[in-house]
C-alpha cells in the first residue's frame, strides 16, 4: 500500500513537473533579439503544391502551452484592439477566431506569420508595431480561442462581461489537414 | 365640532368628483380632437416638402426617391385589391454575397444596379426581355478596406444626376460615371483607409455639387461631409464634425436654436484636449435637400470611442443634426440629438422634409426625424427648434427629451462605467431604428418606420488608439427588447403624435420601406420575405421569399410598357446579417460588436445572396 | 533591559530623523496632522498600559523571593484580598483608556471626513499594473489634463481624488499627506488630500498588485498655487515638435513603430492609450513609476531593456538598433 | 458523586478493569488492546491520539522550518536597498508560501496537534472521539502541505500573496496553476482542521472523566473547546471562498467580475470573516498553555479561573465581529467602520483580564523561573506590544497610514510569534517529557530563549519603524534615502539570530531525545491528569480512569487519585460522561486502528488534486473516496453496543 502511494505521487510529481515546467516559466524578456517572425509559412491548403510544411519551430512550445505567454497574449489582444474586430473570437469586422477555420493555416508560426505581415480584405500588419515575442504571445493566445492551447494554461475567463464559453471549457476545434503534422 | 368635519368632508368629495369629471371630459375631447384629426384628408395632413419632391415621373434616380426623401412612389397601378397576384418579372443575380443595401436606380428604361463588394455597377436594359446588362462598371476598391468596415462593406446606393451616376466607393474615393458607355469621368480620393475612414453612404447631388460623408465612427476618424464639384470631381468645400470653428465651416450665419449647441469652438472645447481629432463623428447616413431654403440636412454620427469615460464633455458637433447651405457648406444650424452620447446612439438617421399645416390654415416647413436614440423629433427646419419629440420604440436609456432646453434627459443609472456591466439599456447601439430608411405617404400622412426592439448589456473599457483599428473600448451584449420580437415596422401619425400600427417582426428590421400612391408599404425581412402591406391598417396582404435575407432598398418605377415594378435587392448582410455574410462564430455573444447575440439563430435561417428580385403584376 | 532602552534610543532617532518623502509621520497634509494627533495619544496611552503590565510582571517576579507558597501548603486555591480591588481598578482602567482611545479614533475619523469637503480640484487616479494614470478634470473638459505617475497639488487647496483600477486591486498612499484607500476593480473609491507644506514626496502603491508592486510609486509635488498653475498650463501644451536631425529621427521612430501602439504624445499622431502619457515625460523626476531617477543615462537604460529594472512589467524589450536609440532618446529628452 | 461505586464491576462475561482487573495484568491487557497493529502498515493505521498529535506537531515543525527558510531568504533580499539576490517573481513566490505555510500549515495545525495529543490525558479518556477522524484529518493536512511544497519546489508555486485577493489570484490575472494549488491547499487544511476540531469538540463535551465538570476543566482544554468551535464556525467560510475561487478559476463563474454581478470584495469579506478568528484560533491555543504554565510555575491555581473561562469565551465570540478592520482601506461606508473599530479595541479587554489573571497568580504564587515561565514572561513583554499596536491599528484614522506597511508586519509577528510562537516553545519544554519521556535541557533552553526573545525584538521592533517611515508589505526592494536602510539591516540582522536560536532549539530537542535526563511522571509538579500518566504514557492512557474532584486533581487528591472501574479491556472502550456535569454515562466502543482512513484521504487528495486541472475529476475523484469510506465505516461483527454504565 505505501510503494503504491509512494508511486503513483511519484508519478504525479512527474507528470505534474513535466507539465509545469513548459507551462508556467516566467520569461518578462523571452529572447526577444533572438525571437524571429516566421516567413509565410504557406499552408498547403490554399497554395497547392507547395509541398510539406516546414517542421513546427522548437520554440513555439515556449509560446503555446506557456500559461505566461497566452496570458500576456490575452492582454495585448485587448490592447492592440484585436478585440475591436474578431471580438472574444466571434469575429466582426476580423473573421471568426474561434470556429476552427484557418484561411492563412493556423498554426502557430502561420498565425504569428499572419499578425506579422497582415492579410487581404483589412489584416494589418503588426510587424514593427509589435514585437516579435509580442506576436508569438498573441498567436499563442489566438490558438486557445478555438480551444487548441492545454486547458491547464489558458484562462476561464476575463474581469469582463461574459462572453464565450470558459476557456477552460473550449472544445478543440478539429484542425484541418494543414495543421495535421503537428501535435 | 363633528359638525363641521362633515360638512368639510363633504366638500372635499364635491370638489374631487367635480375634478375627476373635467379631467375625463376634456380628455375625451382631445381624444376626438385627435380622430378627427386623422380621418380629416389632406388638409391637416403632413405633405413632402413641394419643392424637394416633385411628381413621379416612373424613375427612381436616386435611393431617397426624392430631395425630401419620402420613398414614396407615386404609381398606384399594384395597390391593395391586386397586390395578390403580384409576381417576379425578372431576377437580377449580382454574383456577390456581401450584404446589399443598395438600392436599383431606374432612369429612362434602364436599371442601374450597385452590387455589394467590390462594388461593380450594372446598367440592365429593360427594354428587353429578361433585362440584360448593357455594361458593367468595376470600381475596383482597395482590398484592405473590407476590413476597416465597421458593419459589413455595404454601399448604399448611387444617385443619378444629369447623364451621370455617383457613388462612393469603400476605399475612400467618389466616382462619376457616364450611363451612356459606364465609363469613369472622375474620381476623387476622399478618405484614408489606413485610418479606418471609408465611405458607404448614397451621395446627394443638389445645387451642382456632389455630397458625400465619410464612415468609421468605430476606427476613431474624424468626420466630415464633403462637397464636390459634380462636373469636376473637385473639392468644393469640406465640413467637419469636430474641431474648430474654422473645420467646422461654422460662420457668422450659424444660429443654433438652443444655448447647449451655441457659443464658438464647441467643437474643441467640448472634448479634452486632442480628442476631437479622433472624435468620430462621421457622415455615414442620408442628406435631405431643400431647394427653396437651399439649406441641406443631415446628421452626425457617433463620437468615438464607444466609451464614454474617454471623452468627457458633450463632443459637440457628433450624434446631432446639421442644417448647411449647400453652396457654402456653412452651417445654418445645428442641434445635437444625443450629448455625450453613450451607447453609439449615430443621429444619422434619415430627414424627411414636409410642410406641416398650422392652426390657420397654412403650412411651416418642418421635418421628421425618428431618431436612433429612439425619439421622433419634428423640428422646424427653418431654425431647428423642436415642435415634439415622442419616443417611437421602448426606451429607458433617457428620460425623455425637455423640449423646453432641447436637452435629452440622461439616466444615470444607465451610464456605463468602466469595470462593471449595465444591463437592460433600451434601446441598444443599433438604436431603435438604424441607417434603414422610412417611407413617407402624403396618402396617409403616416411615416412608415421599419425599426428595431434590441436593448443590450454594456460593459465599457479603455479603448486603445491604433490608427487604422477599431476605437470602441465596449462589450456589448444585445437581444430583443420586450415583447421578444427583435423587429417592429410601426406606422407613425407626426401629427397626432402616435403610433397608428405597429407589426413585430421576429427578427431586426434592417430593410428600408417603401410606399406607393397605391395605398402599399412594402419592406423585407431578414430571412427573405418580402412583404406587401395595407398602408392605412398594416393588413399583411402578400409576402415573397426571395432567395437571402432583405437588407436592401425597395423601389417601385414605371417600366418600358408603363407598367409599375416593385423591386428590391436580396442579399443579407450589414451590421446586423454580418453572422450570415461573414460567417461569424454565434458562441461569442460579442461578435460584430455585440449584434450576433441578437442574431444568433440568423444563419439556420438564411444564407448569403445578392439577387435583384423585380415584381409586376401578371400582363 | 538594557537592550530595551538602547532600541527605544534607537527608535527615536529614527523617528526624529524621519521626514522622509514618504513617511506617516510627515504631517504635511490635514489627515497627515490628523494622524500625527491620534498616533501621539494612542502612544502616550499605550505606554502607560505597557509600562503597568511590565511593573506589575516584574513586581510579581520579584516577589516570589519573599514568597514562602507551595503546593503543599493546601493555600493554592487561596487568592489574597488585594487581587480584588486591583482587578476592578484594572478593568476600570483599561476599559477608561479604551474607551478614550475608541472616542478619539472617532472624532479624528469625523475630522478626516471633513476635510476638503468642499474640494476645488477634482482629480481621477487610475491605477494600471504597474503604474498610476493620473488625469485632471476641470467642469471646462478641454482643460482635462492627463498624465502618469506624478501628481501636482496646489498648497492649501481641496483635492478630491477618484480612485479606479484597470485591472487587480491597487493601494493609493500618500503618506505625508493621508492615509491610503484601495483602488479596486468595478468600484469607486476616492480620497481626498490636503496638503498643508509645499515639498517633493512620494507616493506608493499600498496592496500587493503582482509582480511588481514595489515598483509602483508615485511623486507627489505639492506647490504654491501660482507654480501649480504654471505646472499645469505647461503640461497642457503640446508636445513641441523635434529640432534637430536626430529628434527628428527619433520622433520619426516613436510615431511610426512600436511605441505609438501604446503610448500617448499629445501634438503628435502618437495616441496609444494603454501606458502612460509620455507628453511631457522629460519633465518628471522619475522613470517608470517611481522604479528609476529621471536622467539621460536611466532613460538609456530603460528604453534599451525596460525588463533588467523592472521584470515583468508589460513594456516589451524592443531590440533597438544603437542608431534608433539615440534618435528615441533624443527625441523624448526634448518632451520637456 | 460516587463514580467508582456507581460503575461497580458487572459479572464477569467480557473482562473489565476493576479492583478484581488491577496492576500488570490490566496494563498488559490494555496494551495489547490499545496496541498498534505491526508494521508499516500499522503505522499507517494507528488512530492514537498520541500517534496523530506526535506528527501532527513534527510535520507542523518541520513547515515552521522551510517556512523560517523562506524568511530567511527574504530578509537577506531586503538586508539592502535594491538588492538583487532574489527576482521580483520569486519574492512573490516566498512570502505567499512564507505566509500560506506559517498560517495553514504550521501555526493552526501545531496548535491542533498539541490539542490532539494532550486533551484526551488533560480530561482523563483513552482516546479522542471519532479517532479514525483524527488519522484521516492528519493525512489529508500532510498531502495538502505536500501539494503546496511540491508544487513550489516544481516552480509552480503560488505568488498572490497568503490572502489571495482576487482578481489578482483571479482566472485573468491570477496565471497558470499556482493560485489553483493555493486555493485547493486551502480546502485540505479546511478539511483537515475541521475533522480534527469536530473530534476535540466531541472529546472534550462528552469523554471527561467523571467528576470534571466544565468549571474543573484546565484552562488548556477549555481554550481548546473554544478554538475548535471557532474553526467550525470560521472555516467553512474560507472552504466557501477558496471553493468559488477555484470554480472562477476553473469553469469561469463570476463570484469575484464586478464586472457580471460579482464582486471582489466578497472575497474580502469571506476571507476574514475566517481570517480574523484564524488569528484567535492560533492565540487562544497559546493562552492555554500560557495558563497551565503560570499554574504550574507558580504553583497555585489560575487566580479568578472563572474570569480566564469568560475572556476564552468573550474573545471566541467578538473575533467574528472584527474582520471588517481588514478592510478599512476599501472604501466601504466610513460610519460603519466605528462599529468594528470598538469592537476591535473591544476585544484587547478580555485578553488584559486574562493578563491581569496570570500576573495575579505570578504574584500570588511563588514562581520558579524554568525554561517555560521564561518563555511566559517573554510572552507577556512581546505580546502586550502586539496587543497595543493592535489597538492602534483599530483605530480607523491610524489603520489608512500603517494598513499594509512594515507597522502591521511588526504587529503580527508580535502576536503571532510572541503571542503564539513564545508559549508554543515553552510549551513544548514544557510537556516534552511527557511527549519524550526525557526532559530538556535547561541550559540549552535557557540560551535558546534569551536569544528568540532578543533577536525577535531586533528583527521585528525596527520594523515598525520601517512602516513608519513609509514601507508597504510585500516589496521585493526598496529605494535607498528613504530611511528604510537601517530599520531592514537590522531586522535582517535579528532574523539570523532568531533562525540560530531557532535551530539550537531544534538541536535540544533532538539530542534531549536520546540523551535527555529521564523524566518521572510529573516532572514539574503539575495538577492537572496528564501528569497521572507515565511519561510518556502509555497507549491506553489511564489504566483506570481517574475520577476528579476539584480543578487541581494532582494537587487535591493526596497520595491515591480515586478511579472508575469498569471498562472493558480486550475492546476499546471508553466511557463517556454528561456534557454539563461529568455524570458517567454510557461506555462506548472506541474505534480500532484502521488503514483505511489513509486510503481515504488518499482518495480524497487526488480527488483533490486533478480537480484542480478538470471539473470531472470532482465526480470520477467520489468514486474511490467513497469506496474507501464505506470500507472505513464497514460494520464490524458482531458490533459492540455502547451499554450503560450502570449494570
Amino acid at each position: 500500500m505505501s510503494s503504491l502511494y509512494r508511486n503513483s505521487l511519484a508519478l504525479l510529481l512527474a507528470v505534474a513537473a513535466l507539465s509545469a515546467c513548459e507551462r508556467e516559466e516566467r520569461q518578462s524578456r523571452g529572447k526577444p533579439l533572438g525571437e524571429t517572425v516566421p516567413a509565410s509559412v504557406s499552408p498547403d491548403t490554399i497554395f497547392p503544391q507547395t509541398g510539406k510544411l516546414p517542421p513546427l519551430h522548437p520554440r513555439a512550445a515556449a509560446y503555446e502551452r506557456n500559461a505566461s505567454a497566452i496570458a500576456e497574449g490575452q492582454r495585448l489582444y485587448s490592447w492592440m484592439n484585436c478585440a475591436g474586430c474578431h471580438s472574444h473570437g466571434g469575429g466582426g469586422m476580423g473573421v471568426a477566431l474561434m470556429d476552427g477555420k484557418w484561411r492563412y493555416g493556423g498554426r502557430i508560426d502561420q498565425i504569428v506569420a499572419s499578425i506579422a505581415e497582415g492579410r487581404p480584405n483589412g489584416m494589418p500588419a503588426w510587424r514593427d508595431r509589435l514585437t516579435e515575442q509580442q506576436m508569438w504571445q498573441i498567436a499563442a493566445y489566438v490558438r486557445t480561442l478555438s480551444g487548441q492551447a492545454p486547458k491547464d494554461a489558458v484562462s476561464a475567463r476575463t474581469d469582463e462581461m461574459s462572453g464565450t464559453p470558459p476557456a477552460t471549457q473550449t472544445r478543440r476545434e478539429p484542425t484541418r489537414p494543414a495543421d495535421s503534422d503537428q501535435q | 365640532m363633528r359638525r363641521t368635519t362633515l360638512i368639510l368632508a363633504a366638500v372635499a368629495a364635491v370638489i374631487v368628483i367635480a375634478v375627476v369629471l373635467g379631467l375625463t371630459f376634456l380628455d375625451r375631447k382631445t381624444d376626438e380632437a385627435a380622430t378627427r384629426q386623422l380621418n380629416e384628408p389632406a388638409a391637416l395632413k403632413a405633405i413632402p416638402a413641394r419643392a424637394a419632391s416633385p411628381a413621379d415621373d416612373g424613375n427612381w434616380t436616386m435611393p431617397s426617391k426624392d430631395y425630401a426623401s419620402t420613398r414614396f412612389s407615386g404609381l398606384n397601378q399594384i395597390n391593395p385589391s391586386n397586390v395578390g397576384k403580384l409576381q417576379v418579372a425578372f431576377t437580377f443575380s449580382t454574383g456577390t454575397t456581401e450584404g446589399f443595401e443598395a438600392p436599383p436606380l431606374v432612369v429612362d428604361n434602364t436599371m442601374y444596379v450597385v452590387a455589394p463588394w467590390p462594388n461593380n455597377v450594372f446598367a440592365l436594359d429593360l427594354t428587353k426581355p429578361g433585362a440584360p446588362p448593357k455594361w458593367m462598371y468595376e470600381p475596383k476598391p482597395a482590398a484592405a478596406a473590407k476590413g476597416v468596415a465597421c458593419c459589413g462593406p455595404v454601399n448604399r446606393g448611387a444617385f443619378y444626376s444629369d447623364g451621370r451616376l455617383f457613388m462612393n466607393v469603400l476605399d475612400g474615393h467618389t466616382v462619376a460615371i457616364d450611363v451612356a458607355s459606364g465609363k469613369e469621368v472622375w474620381r476623387t480620393k476622399l478618405g484614408d483607409i489606413q485610418k479606418g475612414e471609408t465611405m458607404t453612404m448614397a451621395p446627394l447631388v443638389a445645387d451642382g455639387k456632389v455630397l458625400v460623408g465619410n464612415s468609421g465612427g468605430e476606427m476613431g476618424v474624424r468626420g466630415w461631409l464633403a462637397a464636390l464639384d459634380a462636373g469636376s470631381g473637385k473639392l468644393a468645400w469640406k465640413a467637419y464634425s469636430t474641431g474648430p470653428d474654422r473645420d467646422a465651416l461654422i460662420g457668422p450665419d450659424y444660429r443654433a436654436p438652443y444655448p447647449q449647441d451655441q457659443g464658438r469652438e464647441l467643437g474643441v472645447s467640448s472634448w479634452g484636449p486632442e480628442q476631437w481629432k479622433i472624435g468620430g463623428g462621421t457622415v455615414w447616413g442620408w442628406l435631405s435637400y431643400d431647394p427653396e431654403l437651399k439649406l441641406i440636412y443631415y446628421g452626425t454620427s457617433n463620437p468615438g470611442p464607444w466609451n464614454a469615460e474617454q471623452r468627457p464633455g458633450d463632443n459637440k458637433w457628433t450624434a446631432g443634426v446639421f442644417a448647411r447651405d449647400v453652396a457654402t457648406g456653412h452651417a445654418r444650424w445645428y442641434y445635437q440629438s444625443t450629448p455625450h452620447d453613450l451607447f453609439d446612439h449615430d443621429d444619422i438617421n434619415e430627414t424627411i422634409l414636409v410642410d406641416l399645416p398650422t392652426r390657420d390654415g397654412k403650412r411651416f416647413p418642418a421635418m421628421l426625424r425618428p431618431s436612433r436614440n429612439g425619439y421622433f423629433y419634428v423640428q422646424d427646419r427653418r431654425n431647428g427648434r423642436i415642435l415634439s419629440a415622442d419616443p417611437y420604440a421602448h426606451v429607458n436609456a433617457y428620460g425623455g427629451v425637455d423640449l423646453k432646453s432641447g436637452r435629452l434627459i440622461p439616466v444615470a443609472e444607465k451610464e456605463p462605467k468602466e469595470g462593471r456591466v449595465v444591463r437592460d439599456i433600451c434601446p441598444g447601439p443599433p438604436g431603435a431604428k438604424d441607417w434603414n430608411p422610412s417611407a413617407f405617404s402624403p396618402v396617409t400622412g403616416l411615416l412608415y418606420i421599419p425599426h428595431l426592439n434590441i436593448c443590450m448589456d454594456m460593459g465599457v473599457k479603455n479603448a486603445n488608439y491604433i490608427p487604422g483599428t477599431p476605437f470602441v473600448g465596449a462589450d456589448v451584449k444585445m437581444y430583443a427588447g420586450p415583447g421578444g420580437n427583435r423587429g417592429v415596422f410601426t406606422a407613425w401619425d407626426p401629427i397626432a403624435r402616435r403610433k397608428v400600427f405597429e407589426i413585430k417582426e421576429d427578427l431586426p428590421l434592417w430593410s428600408p420601406a417603401l410606399a406607393t400612391a397605391g395605398g402599399l408599404v412594402f419592406y423585407g425581412t431578414m430571412d427573405g420575405w418580402f412583404k406587401a402591406i395595407d398602408a392605412n391598417s398594416g393588413k399583411l396582404l402578400w409576402q415573397f421569399k426571395t432567395g437571402s435575407g432583405i437588407i436592401g432598398q425597395p423601389i417601385s418605377y414605371r417600366g418600358p410598357d408603363k407598367r409599375q415594378y416593385i423591386a428590391v435587392p436580396s442579399g443579407v448582410g450589414g451590421w446586423a446579417g454580418a453572422i450570415v455574410s461573414a460567417d461569424l462564430d454565434p458562441r461569442d455573444p460579442t461578435a460584430a460588436l455585440g449584434f450576433v447575440n441578437a442574431t444568433k439563430d440568423l444563419k439556420q435561417r438564411t444564407t448569403k445572396g445578392g439577387t435583384v428580385y423585380v415584381f409586376a403584376l401578371p400582363q | 533591559m538594557n537592550r530595551r532602552i538602547a532600541a527605544v534610543a534607537i527608535a527615536g532617532a529614527l523617528l526624529a530623523s524621519c521626514n522622509g518623502v514618504q513617511n506617516v509621520m510627515g504631517g504635511d497634509g490635514a489627515e497627515s496632522a490628523n494622524f500625527i494627533r491620534l498616533f501621539t495619544l494612542f502612544m502616550v496611552l499605550c505606554t502607560i498600559m505597557y509600562l503597568i503590565v511590565v511593573a506589575a510582571l516584574l513586581a510579581a517576579l520579584w516577589r516570589r523571593r519573599r514568597s514562602g507558597l507551595t503546593v503543599d501548603d493546601r493555600r493554592h486555591h487561596q487568592i489574597s484580598p488585594i487581587v480584588r480591588p486591583a482587578l476592578i481598578a484594572w478593568t476600570a482602567l483599561v476599559v477608561t483608556g479604551l474607551t478614550v482611545l475608541t472616542v478619539a479614533s472617532f472624532f479624528i475619523d469625523r475630522s478626516n471626513a471633513a476635510t476638503a469637503s468642499k474640494p476645488a480640484i477634482h482629480m481621477t487616479v487610475t491605477a494600471n499594473q504597474w503604474w498610476w494614470d493620473v488625469e485632471y478634470n476641470l467642469p471646462d473638459v478641454s482643460k482635462t489634463l492627463r498624465t502618469a505617475n506624478e501628481i501636482h497639488l496646489p498648497v492649501n487647496v481641496p483635492v478630491h481624488v477618484t480612485l479606479k483600477s484597470n485591472d487587480v486591486i491597487h493601494s493609493f498612499w500618500i503618506p505625508n499627506l493621508a492615509g491610503k484607500q484601495d483602488l479596486i476593480p468595478g468600484r469607486l473609491t476616492d480620497v481626498l488630500l490636503l496638503a498643508r507644506k509645499t515639498g517633493l514626496y512620494r507616493g506608493q502603491c499600498a496592496e500587493f498588485c503582482g509582480v511588481q508592486h514595489a515598483q509602483m510609486a508615485l511623486d507627489v509635488t505639492v506647490e504654491s498655487k501660482r507654480d501649480f498653475e504654471r505646472w499645469y498650463s505647461a503640461q497642457l501644451a503640446t508636445a513641441k515638435p523635434p529640432a534637430t536631425p536626430l529628434q527628428r529621427a527619433g520622433y520619426r521612430y516613436f510615431t511610426t513603430r512600436e511605441c505609438a501602439a501604446c503610448h500617448n504624445i499629445s501634438g503628435t499622431p502618437a495616441s496609444g492609450q494603454v501606458a502612460p502619457d509620455l507628453t511631457h515625460l522629460a519633465s518628471r523626476r522619475s522613470i517608470a513609476a517611481g522604479a528609476l531617477p529621471m536622467n539621460k543615462g536611466n532613460l538609456y537604460g530603460w528604453v534599451a531593456d525596460p525588463q533588467s529594472q523592472k521584470p515583468g512589467n508589460h513594456m516589451p524589450t524592443v531590440g533597438l538598433e544603437p542608431n534608433e536609440l539615440h534618435g528615441l532618446i533624443a527625441y523624448l529628452e526634448t518632451l520637456k | 458523586m460516587n463514580a467508582a461505586e456507581k460503575a461497580k464491576a458487572p459479572p464477569i462475561k467480557v473482562p473489565r478493569d476493576g479492583p478484581r482487573l488491577t496492576g500488570d495484568a490490566l496494563k498488559a491487557k490494555l496494551a495489547k488492546t490499545w496496541g498498534n497493529p505491526p508494521g508499516f502498515v500499522g503505522w499507517l493505521s494507528s488512530v492514537d491520539h498520541k500517534d496523530i498529535g506526535r506528527r501532527y506537531i513534527v510535520t507542523a515543525l518541520t513547515f515552521l522550518a522551510l517556512g523560517g527558510v523562506l524568511a530567511l531568504v527574504m530578509r537577506l533580499q531586503l538586508s539592502k536597498p535594491d538588492n538583487d539576490l532574489v527576482g521580483a517573481a520569486r519574492f512573490s513566490e516566498l512570502f505567499t508560501m512564507h505566509g500560506t505555510t506559517m498560517m495553514f500549515l504550521f501555526a493552526v495545525p501545531v496548535m491542533q496537534g498539541l490539542q490532539i495529543y494532550l486533551t484526551p490525558l488533560m480530561i482523563g479518556t483513552r482516546n479522542t472521539a471519532f479517532p479514525r477522524l483524527n488519522a484521516f484529518s492528519y493525512w489529508t493536512y500532510l498531502a495538502g502541505g505536500c501539494l503546496l511544497w511540491v508544487a513550489f519546489v516544481l516552480n509552480i508555486g503560488p505568488d498572490i500573496g497568503w490572502f489571495a485577493y482576487p482578481p489578482l489570484s483571479g482566472p485573468q490575472y491570477g496565471v497558470g496553476k499556482r493560485t489553483d494549488i493555493w486555493a485547493q491547499m486551502v480546502t485540505f487544511t479546511e478539511v483537515a482542521a475541521l475533522a480534527a476540531a469536530v473530534s476535540l469538540t466531541a472529546t472534550i463535551l462528552k469523554q471527561r472523566a467523571p467528576g470534571m465538570t466544565l468549571a474543573r476543566m484546565p484552562l488548556f482544554v477549555w481554550a481548546t473547546l473554544v478554538t475548535s468551535l471557532m474553526i467550525i464556525f470560521s472555516m467553512p467560510s474560507v472552504a466557501l471562498a477558496s471553493g468559488l475561487l477555484l470554480s472562477d478559476r476553473l469553469v469561469g463563474t463570476h463570484f469575484y467580475n464586478p464586472a457580471e454581478r460579482g464582486d471582489a470584495l466578497l472575497w474580502q469579506h469571506l476571507f476574514w470573516f475566517f481570517g480574523h478568528p484564524e488569528v484567535y484560533i492560533i492565540f487562544l491555543p497559546a493562552t492555554g498553555f500560557v495558563s497551565e504554565i503560570v499554574a504550574t510555575f507558580s504553583r497555585r491555581t489560575i487566580v479568578h479561573y472563572p474570569i480566564v473561562v469568560l475572556a476564552l469565551v468573550g474573545t471566541g465570540i467578538l473575533a467574528f465581529g472584527l474582520w471588517v478592520h481588514h478592510m478599512f482601506a476599501t472604501g466601504l461606508p466610513r460610519i460603519g467602520y466605528s462599529f468594528y473599530t470598538a469592537a476591535s479595541i473591544a476585544v484587547s479587554v478580555p485578553t488584559g483580564l486574562q493578563i491581569f489573571c496570570w500576573i495575579a497568580t505570578l504574584w500570588e504564587g511563588r514562581p520558579r523561573l524554568d525554561v517555560p515561565l521564561l518563555y511566559v514572561i517573554g510572552f507577556i513583554i512581546t505580546f502586550v506590544i502586539g496587543g497595543l499596536t493592535g489597538v492602534m491599528i483599530a483605530a480607523v484614522p491610524l489603520d489608512l497610514q500603517l494598513h499594509d506597511t512594515y507597522f502591521i508586519v511588526a504587529h503580527f509577528h508580535y502576536v503571532l510569534i510572541g503571542g503564539a510562537v513564545f508559549p508554543l516553545l515553552g510549551a513544548i519544554t514544557y510537556w516534552y517529557p511527557k511527549f519524550t519521556g526525557t526532559m530538556m535541557s535547561d541550559r540549552f533552553g535557557k540560551i535558546s530563549f534569551w536569544m528568540i526573545f532578543l533577536g525577535f525584538q531586533l528583527a521585528f521592533f525596527p520594523m515598525h519603524i520601517a512602516g513608519i517611515n513609509g514601507m508597504p508589505r510585500r516589496v521585493y526592494t526598496y529605494p535607498a534615502g528613504m530611511g528604510l536602510e537601517l530599520p531592514n539591516l537590522l531586522s535582517s540582522i535579528g532574523s539570523m539570530i532568531v533562525a540560530a536560536a531557532v535551530l539550537l532549539f531544534v538541536v535540544n530537542m533532538v539530542k534531549s531525545y536520546s540523551f535527555g535526563r529521564k523524566a518521572e511522571a510529573n516532572p514539574w509538579g503539575g495538577s492537572s491528569l496528564e501528569w497521572d500518566t507515565a511519561c510518556p504514557p502509555e497507549r491506553y492512557n489511564f489504566a483506570h480512569i481517574p475520577v476528579v474532584e476539584s480543578r487541581t486533581p494532582l494537587w487535591d487528591a493526596g497520595e491515591k487519585m480515586p478511579v472508575a472501574h469498569g471498562l472493558r479491556v480486550e475492546d476499546r472502550e471508553v466511557l463517556l460522561t454528561t456534557v454539563m456535569s461529568a455524570e458517567p454515562d454510557v461506555r462506548e466502543p472506541s474505534a480500532e486502528p484502521s488503514i483505511w482512513p489513509f486510503v481515504s484521504a488518499v482518495a480524497v487528495s487526488i480527488m483533490f488534486i486533478c480537480s484542480i486541472f478538470s471539473p470531472w475529476a470532482v465526480l470520477i475523484g467520489a468514486v474511490p473516496a467513497t469506496v474507501a469510506l464505506i470500507a472505513w465505516f464497514w460494520p464490524k461483527s458482531p458490533e459492540p453496543d455502547a451499554e450503560p454504565t450502570i449494570s
